[in-house]
């Protein structure tokens, strides 16, 4: 246990370099997760790609660097996947917090350098903000 | 099944040792108001404070993880022993503010809907109409009663009761009437703590089923003393206190079905239960955060974990068949004693370990002060539930309870105490 | 005035000896959040389990009565910490249900004549009438504005605040048009929990008085750091945590003037705050019993006076000076560090020992993160105070708070924590 | 401490034979006071004696033996007395139940045997029901 599995490089360029931050008029849905402990909090939105299953993600946040590296990280994974391909990979990153799997780079992408999150309880909610934002918002635009 | 090995309990429990009334052995026959505490659950809430002491679900240094994890392993242990989920167990200061935490929530969802402002899903089922009524026995305890009576002075219900028979049972021969449509809950004691009578909640699930009535089970006096498991039982709430059953004081449960913990506003209100804060209003967060306002007692949830530890290792089967022959031997025992009166059911059918008598000549009061000298410590009065004792038209009674670390001999010595008492007063038959 | 042995202090607090994070000096800075407890409190709780555990005020045997007096010998001792009479100390879980308590006494006061049933005399100051309204400020915390949201969702009245000037103090300047003729109640704190402002009460005393209303004053942050005496303060009602000041969990302090608790309704009801019950209605009891329904924390009790008698001992005048001056080197020690802002007062003047501060570039959790790595607790996150971090445009904010374990060598290894993260984060200036 | 103190020969005479219970339809005034604990009660009427400030009591009750005798106590040493004279007496009883003031027989009469009470904290207010219940009724029969 060190900080420096929890901050890996790869974690600290996303936080400082995040990818896909946006915002659309209008969405299929738009959610706001926020984790009350901190404060930390995501707007999250899911356009979905005409004659396919598939969405795209739009998002603004604010949070520490574990949780805005998790949402671009994200946005890297999920951007135009559809619930069956992402559900995949939000079970996955929860289980890996939970230390019930071993991280799959095929799965998770940069997302596996998540995994020094696991050590420090209180922070795996931040890690998962997003992950469980675009499932719920998804959910709601398939619902619609 | 083997029977329980009372001297190596008795061996765990510190207090049991020290003798009272100048040198007298301590005999505790008052486990119904509170138990006493093995070295198992003081070693862990102590422990506790000196290795991970923290203000749980507020912070991110070690000490909060290792505070928050060991509160949140509590709890699982706690669900588990009654057949529960985790997140469907709140913690309370007691079992009172438990049962008060089902009763403003129907207050409060009352009163928001009336102002237009915003309910959780499913919170009709806490509205309350005109005419709706609420349910509950005749053999309340004060904390089950007065809950009750005070939210029909607050609210346009009417609180309506279930009566007994003279052998200390439910007279449910007007169930029907009773238990109607209009019934939004029924709230009642699994074990009366005066009368020791257990009652069949089979039949009150079944009937409250029916009318679409909610059921509440004060389970006080059978989750220290029985297994209990809420998804055999059929209820909707299960409420208890931790001191009951070997646990610390100030700390109390309720189990809830997740959907209906789901859908009540909350009660007391503060840190640690809300979503999101600004001036103008707040949202909350979900079951159990969303009534557990405050920073809240984790060494006595460790503590109570440590208890049910306890207890699961002897087996709760095996603790309430030595209840049982305990009992059985008290009646019996009691009945022999010329001028003696239980009040409540005098065999053990149905039965929990609580005996309550009267002595005739004497006053309750008089009799307990003769025990307590005896080093005989049981309660007097009307044990809060001041209704049975006017039911059965005592003033008050004695009574005697027993857990794990009692033993015959005790049910000898509360014999020959009360003979005692009688030659004392001088009303020997 | 002599300093504090801290280093003797320490050795009476069992935690501080613990390693942290692979074998690092625990250095803990979040007593905001809750305090360590020193042995002696911890041998007080146990001593009452190990010798005179029972159920208080419910018993007549040996037990009871020495459970009952250690009970009330702790209401005196706590009490007179506070300049209190005993009989107007009222225990309740934590400082949440103590605000709770009074909020609920407006509500159901309001809802009781409404539908005509009997109140206690006096009650009027708690019956709202549509347009009254309560003032809180914008620097509560959660504890003491979502009661009061609630209570003005639930009723007719409007929830109305002071809000805050730039440098982290109350902005007084429409004090009179706030605080009105209308107004019912205010509640405000003490000590902000995240600013450190120690609020001037005597000026909002002055104010309420002159039209009326009732003053509640949070004292969570000043009860544990500086002397308070009720009477000097002449607020209405005071509200704390024994655990914030070296107490156990699960037991907080109401004290309210006796003559505004016996005009009171209940809150919370049930066993031992009654006077006679029947099934068709009860009576109650006078205060504080009317407020401590079921089977009170006795042990908690015990161990939060002796927490009061080692307090006492160093002498509250000593705590503030010492906190004192640990507040004005850290102050002196973070402003050196470029690109560290202080959220709240910069200065010493009426102002406690929480140091809320951002570090340009960085999260405040990430900075936490760093700390804790190093040893050093604090705590981050909005601290259940979310407007002020509003207020202040920051999303939430890493905390430092010292107590009397705390000493000069705690500061630096803040300073240093902070000056590593920024290293690591590569947002050095 | 042992039970004999408390329980005097002649506390058990008062408790079996108690004086002066008795109830009239008008009195100046009534009272009912309750032991909360354990369930006693006392219900207590004065009825003023014409032209004096004295009052007769009369009353119900039902209790332990400590409750009882007391108020049988209560009736001997007051019955016919004025506020003023009674108000000693009530202060010295509760005053013996705090140990800050040795029995005087001259003012308790009989009272005096409840002295063993005091040992046991839980019957104090057993002790002192009857008296509690005498000093509100004559205040409020002279307010009327
Ligand atoms: C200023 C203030 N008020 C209220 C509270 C609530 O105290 P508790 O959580 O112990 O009820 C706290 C601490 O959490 C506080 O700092
Ligand atoms: C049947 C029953 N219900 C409720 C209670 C209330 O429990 P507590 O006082 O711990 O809240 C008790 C015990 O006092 C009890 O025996």
């Amino acid at each position: 246990m060190n900080l420096e599995n929890m901050y890996q490089e790869i974690i600290l360029d996303h936080y400082k370099h995040p990818h896909g931050k946006g915002q659309v008029e209008k969405a299929d849905a738009e959610v706001t997760h926020v984790n009350p402990t901190c404060g930390d909090e995501i707007t999250l939105q899911v356009v979905k790609i005409p004659g396919t299953e598939n969405f795209n993600i739009f998002y603004q946040n604010q949070g520490c660097s574990i949780s805005q590296a998790s949402a671009s990280i994200l946005f890297d994974q999920l951007n135009g996947k559809s619930l069956a391909e992402g559900e995949i990979a939000v079970d996955h990153m929860v289980a890996m917090m939970q230390r019930t799997q071993e991280p799959d780079e095929d799965i998770l992408g940069d997302g596996i350098a998540l995994v020094g999150v696991s050590a420090y309880p209180a922070r795996v909610k931040c890690a998962l903000l997003s992950w469980m934002a675009w499932k719920d918002a998804v959910i709601q635009a398939q619902g619609s | 099944m083997s029977k329980l090995d009372v001297a190596a309990i008795q061996a765990d429990f510190p207090i049991l040792s020290r003798k009272v009334r100048d040198g007298k052995k301590l005999v505790y026959l008052d486990s119904g108001a509170t138990s006493q505490k093995p070295k198992q659950v003081l070693d862990a809430e102590r422990d506790f404070y000196e290795q991970r002491n923290s203000a749980v679900h507020r912070g991110a240094h070690q000490l909060a993880e290792e505070a928050t994890d060991a509160y949140e392993l509590a709890r699982k242990k706690i669900a588990k022993f009654v057949g529960a989920q985790p997140n469907e167990i709140v913690f309370t200061k007691n079992a009172t503010e438990a049962i008060n935490l089902v009763a403003y929530a129907f207050l409060n969802a009352t009163l928001k809907a009336q102002f237009g402002k915003p309910l959780p899903d499913g919170a009709q089922k806490f509205i309350l109409k005109p005419g709706d009524e609420i349910l509950v026995t005749e053999m309340e305890h004060h904390a089950n009663l007065i809950p009750w009576q005070e939210l029909a002075d607050k609210t346009e219900v009417k609180l309506r009761w279930i009566g007994l028979t003279d052998d200390g049972r439910l007279d449910l021969s007007n169930l029907a009437q009773l238990l109607n449509s209009k019934t939004k809950i029924i709230s009642l004691t699994h074990q009366s703590n005066l009368l020791g009578t257990i009652n069949d909640i089979d039949t009150i699930v079944k009937a409250a089923k029916a009318v679409d009535a909610l059921v509440l089970l004060d389970a006080c006096q059978s989750v220290p003393h029985m297994p209990v498991d809420v998804r055999k039982l059929g209820v909707d709430f299960l409420t208890w206190s931790g001191h009951k059953m070997l646990g610390p004081l100030g700390i109390g449960c309720l189990w809830g079905r997740s959907e209906l913990l789901a859908s009540m506003p909350p009660f007391i209100t503060g840190g640690s239960m809300i979503e999101t804060v600004t001036m103008e209003g707040s949202t909350f967060a979900a079951p159990p955060a969303r009534f557990e306002a405050g920073v809240p007692m984790a060494a006595q949830a460790v503590g109570l974990a440590a208890a049910v530890d306890y207890l699961s290792a002897i087996g709760m089967e095996k603790v309430a068949a030595h209840e049982h022959a305990l009992t059985e031997l008290a009646i019996e025992e009691l009945l022999q004693i010329p001028g003696v009166r239980i009040i409540g059911p005098t065999n053990t059918d149905n039965r929990g370990s609580a005996i309550s008598f009267v002595v005739d000549g004497l006053h309750p009061h008089d009799v307990g002060q003769v025990l307590d000298n005896n080093g005989i410590a049981v309660r007097v009065g009307h044990h809060c539930a001041w209704p049975v004792c006017r039911r059965y038209e005592v003033p008050a009674t004695t009574r005697a309870t027993f857990y794990i670390y009692n033993d015959d001999s005790d049910v000898f010595a509360l014999r020959d105490g009360i003979i005692a008492a009688q030659k004392f007063f001088g009303v020997s038959k």
